[in-house]
């Protein structure tokens, strides 16, 4: 697929907003979704539709190997051993708080030490900040500088041997920092703790290989690579979901149930409680081959352009300022305008038909770090053009004109 | 909708110079208000002499245009009302930017009444209601001297 | 809508199974969805997708409406005081997980009962398991005879000082039973005990009230109300809402977070971590519609119709053993053929376009006390017909005729 | 599709009485298998004389049709065979049902092949697959000496 035919392939672009084209520069938040995952939804429901794996009929046969499919997609989309390393779970902040539970179950006492970073998104905090609360861990904020990248040389110095776990994000929701994930992970190889990374803004956006990166845990968010919402996946090194203990309990995780004795089944089902997200994770099946489809190089090509585009267009604008300054950035532009809240930006920009962002993108700890209440976000999808940046910018000098200020 | 129409020049004005903005010397009830969704927050500094009448209030905090400028509005006209009188001006003002076209309070001017009509705009752009409502539910829960943050998600 | 309409609403009853026209009795694992569902998920995704909550551009503003609409026609569904009792999960499973979860961590001590009965689905056991497991708590299972009715005077005996909360099904996805749970809840209030309804079974089939009920909390799965997957629902009284601990930790459910202190956002958001399940809500609203376009009295009337008639047809054909013969029994009949396993049946009748469910349905505690390895289940929805039944018991024939069986 | 091919004569037969059915006296191997899926359930008691034969196979149990009899024809087909020919056996036997058209075990007479095949109508049911193999991948963890409980969600 050519990346200018891209756009034609999400019906939501032919919509108008206050009267203008869409300008959607929401997508760290949550993507929009090709007429392929929307077709296969509605395919689904429509001619195929069953639960999986507990019945024995055609459609619920039929359904439980299309649900399966996905998997193997997944599986080969991040290069992870086995199909059983892929859990669907309800969205990457359930994925989180699975292994945090889980982990802090088997693995947390009193006292022991979590490293995450100044830089994580509040679903990977609040989960760790439970197992502080509840068991008296202690969590550790790894400091950035105020680029937004990470002190490798500080992260190092916060490892200790209480270190039971390391959360980090792969690329930060507000900053766009590329975190140097493979060379943090090397580091806390060599002491033996086991790394969890946060990829929702990375999976949509990068070359994912939880193989080369050798991280235990990856946390996934399907509704931000184009697909449905509702689902969201964990990747787990076998071991881990072997050993740590089950998480939600109900039908399907089970192996056999006595009045005073349970054991639950094997992998993935021990971490899939109740009824999935059937049609959905059917779906999210189109996305990773619209992914695969367009080619991830090519994603990143495009979006590293549109990315240097969009910077360099918006510096020039006078009393913009651009929330970090990383070493590597993808296409998250989180800005401020002096004198403007980028709440009244975001008013102001949609009055234009541009979707943007403004508050702290959940990210309140990074905001106070780098001392702002709040900011705004234009995140960039494959969807996006130069032309969507030019409209951006002239509604960022229409808000100047309306604040009246220079 | 119309951008004019949220953003009066008299918005514009007191969103970038607040009046009574800042912690008074003296004040007998306080209250700390939140909007988790976008960060504004505020606190109000309410000084209520013994007649119940509001001698003073002041406000501190971050937000954007419309919070900024609802608040310090807000201010200028509870400043000097009895305390009856100032909680019978939140509700109307509540009413007003929720459910009618005109502000009703009898304890308002007319002069009173063109400058929280400037507010209404906001009707216009239901996610920015909280803005404009935040101030007033802040002084609300000082003036019921009430313990918790006040949160904008709590409210319809 | 008149009943003979309903079933051409449902675009799947177009398609032919092995050849054959789809006769689908397994509507007690998931339901089959309307058009109008279908068609109000390819339209939020096609024209109106956006996160919600989090950004106030105009999409936003508008996919938050429509989510919050849901939430309002659940709460008339149910009839619940509040928009802030009803709290989104991704199925029926999660949100009992919920509520042991939190109420386990603040309420529940080594030694203290939890009352459940023998008629549960495995999602209403695992999740008290796991309090049995990690704090000491003790399950009793409330007996039911033969017939699949819970023994109420038995009942009553297993309610001690210790007991801290009772939990059970409102109508059993095995024998159809509907549990007569507003006596019972009565019985728990003398003693202030509270009460979780496991309402999935119910909530498609039953007039639900939950204030009238008087229960605590109350779990429902969307997708068997003729709903998408990926949503489930849990009503709970505001004051535990309020006062238990949060769940699931992450975006949206926080109101202020610091290195050292996080507070909680007010109710429903609270209990809403990460991305919600967008579309899914939004849809599921058409599914309540659909209801009550029907009208839940003229869904009885008909299911009760329905039942009557298969039960009749299916005690004539020889060797055939229905499980159960409880007082009130709703349209889930689960069966037996003498010298036929249960997944042979199910095999047999799909060459036959007839979709039923074989094995335990989750509830390998009342196989057991049946003394049952496992059976047949014929369940009923708002499309069947009597010919759908007439099908099936030829089908049944079919059985006897393969294996022989006089 | 086709019943007829997966309920032939001699499954139906074997399924209304399994041959080497319950325990046997003597065992020196013994392992449990289970389908949560549908609960059907196998235990295998396998008794290897000092030459590492198959001195006897039995197996108790519940399930459908298809698992009782794939079990019962493969206890008939493993017993006085060597180890090492029962397990190229049960490895030939899952080949089969997933992979290939034939069975290609130099191990069994032309007979047996006969007997073995008439498994081969499942591989068209593919939820039925598991319980055609339930046995066998037990028979397997007997011999292995495994420990665990044979479930066959582990297997794809
Ligand atoms: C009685 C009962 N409880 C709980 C559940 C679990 O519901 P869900 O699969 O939506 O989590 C089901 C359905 O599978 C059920 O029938
Ligand atoms: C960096 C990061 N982590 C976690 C999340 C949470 O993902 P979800 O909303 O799918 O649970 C998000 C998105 O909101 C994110 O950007």
């Amino acid at each position: 697929m050519h990346i200018d035919e891209v756009k034609s392939q999400f019906p939501i672009f032919s919509k108008k907003i206050n009267g203008k084209q869409l300008v959607y520069l929401d997508s760290s938040n949550s993507a929009q979704k090709p007429t392929s995952v929307i077709k296969s939804l509605d395919n689904f429901y429509k001619n195929e539709f069953s639960n999986i794996g507990r019945s024995i009929h055609s459609l619920s046969v039929n359904a439980t190997n299309k649900f399966e499919e996905t998997r193997m997609s997944v599986k080969k989309f991040i290069n992870a051993s086995s199909k059983d390393e892929i859990i669907f779970t309800k969205n990457a902040t359930e994925a989180i708080n699975l292994v945090a539970t889980t982990f802090g179950q088997k693995h947390i006492e009193k006292g022991d030490e979590i490293l995450i970073t100044e830089l994580e998104h509040h679903s990977n905090y609040i989960p760790w900040h439970y197992l502080r609360k509840n068991k008296g861990a202690v969590i550790k904020f790894a400091p950035i500088n105020d680029d937004g990248d990470i002190l490798i040389d500080k992260f190092k110095e916060l490892i200790t041997s209480k270190t039971k776990i390391i959360a980090l994000t792969h690329l930060s929701n507000v900053t766009g920092t590329i975190v140097p994930i493979k060379e943090i992970i090397e580091i806390a190889k060599k002491k033996n703790i086991p790394v969890l990374v946060d990829g929702c803004q990375s999976a949509p956006h990068l070359k994912i290989d939880v193989k080369d990166l050798d991280c235990d845990f990856y946390a996934i968010s399907c509704h931000k690579i184009y697909g449905p919402t509702g689902v969201g996946v964990l990747y787990a090194k076998k071991e881990w979901l072997e050993s740590l203990p089950p998480y939600i309990g109900g039908g399907g995780m089970i192996s056999e149930v006595k009045k005073d004795k349970v054991t639950y089944a094997p992998l993935p089902e021990k971490y899939e409680a109740g009824t999935m997200p059937t049609a959905e994770v059917v779906a999210f099946n189109e996305s990773i081959k619209f992914m695969q489809s367009i080619g991830i190089e090519n994603i990143i090509k495009h979006e590293n352009e549109l990315t240097s585009y969009a910077l360099e267009k918006m510096k020039k604008i006078n009393s913009v300022n651009i929330v970090g300054n990383p070493k590597n950035k993808a296409g998250v532009i989180s800005f401020t305008i002096k004198g403007i809240h980028p709440h009244d930006i975001s008013t102001i920009v949609d009055e234009e038909g541009v979707a943007i962002r403004a508050g702290h993108h959940c990210c309140q700890i990074l905001h106070e770090r780098l001392n702002l209440p709040a900011s705004a976000r234009a995140s960039i999808g494959i969807y996006n053009t130069k032309e969507d940046i030019d409209i951006l910018c002239k509604a960022i000098e229409n808000c100047r004109k309306v604040f009246d200020i220079k | 909708m119309d951008l004019k129409q949220l953003y009066q020049d008299i918005i514009l004005e007191h969103g970038k110079s607040p009046r009574n903005f800042g912690k008074c010397e003296k004040y007998t009830h306080e209250a700390k208000g939140h909007n988790p969704l976008c960060g504004d927050k505020v606190q109000i500094f309410l000084n209520l002499n013994k007649e119940k009448k509001v001698e003073n209030l002041t406000f501190e905090g971050s937000g954007c245009a419309i919070s900024m400028a609802s608040t310090s509005i807000m201010t200028e006209l509870v400043k000097g009302k009895s305390l009856e009188a100032a909680k019978k001006i939140v509700l109307d003002f509540l009413d007003m930017i929720k459910n009618t076209q005109e502000i009703k309070s009898e304890e308002l001017d007319e002069d009173q009444k063109t400058k929280i009509m400037s507010l209404s705009g906001v009707k216009q752009y239901p996610m920015r209601v909280k803005c404009a409502t935040l101030g007033w539910h802040t002084l609300s829960s000082a003036m019921l001297e009430k313990k918790e943050e006040v949160n904008t998600e709590a409210f319809d």
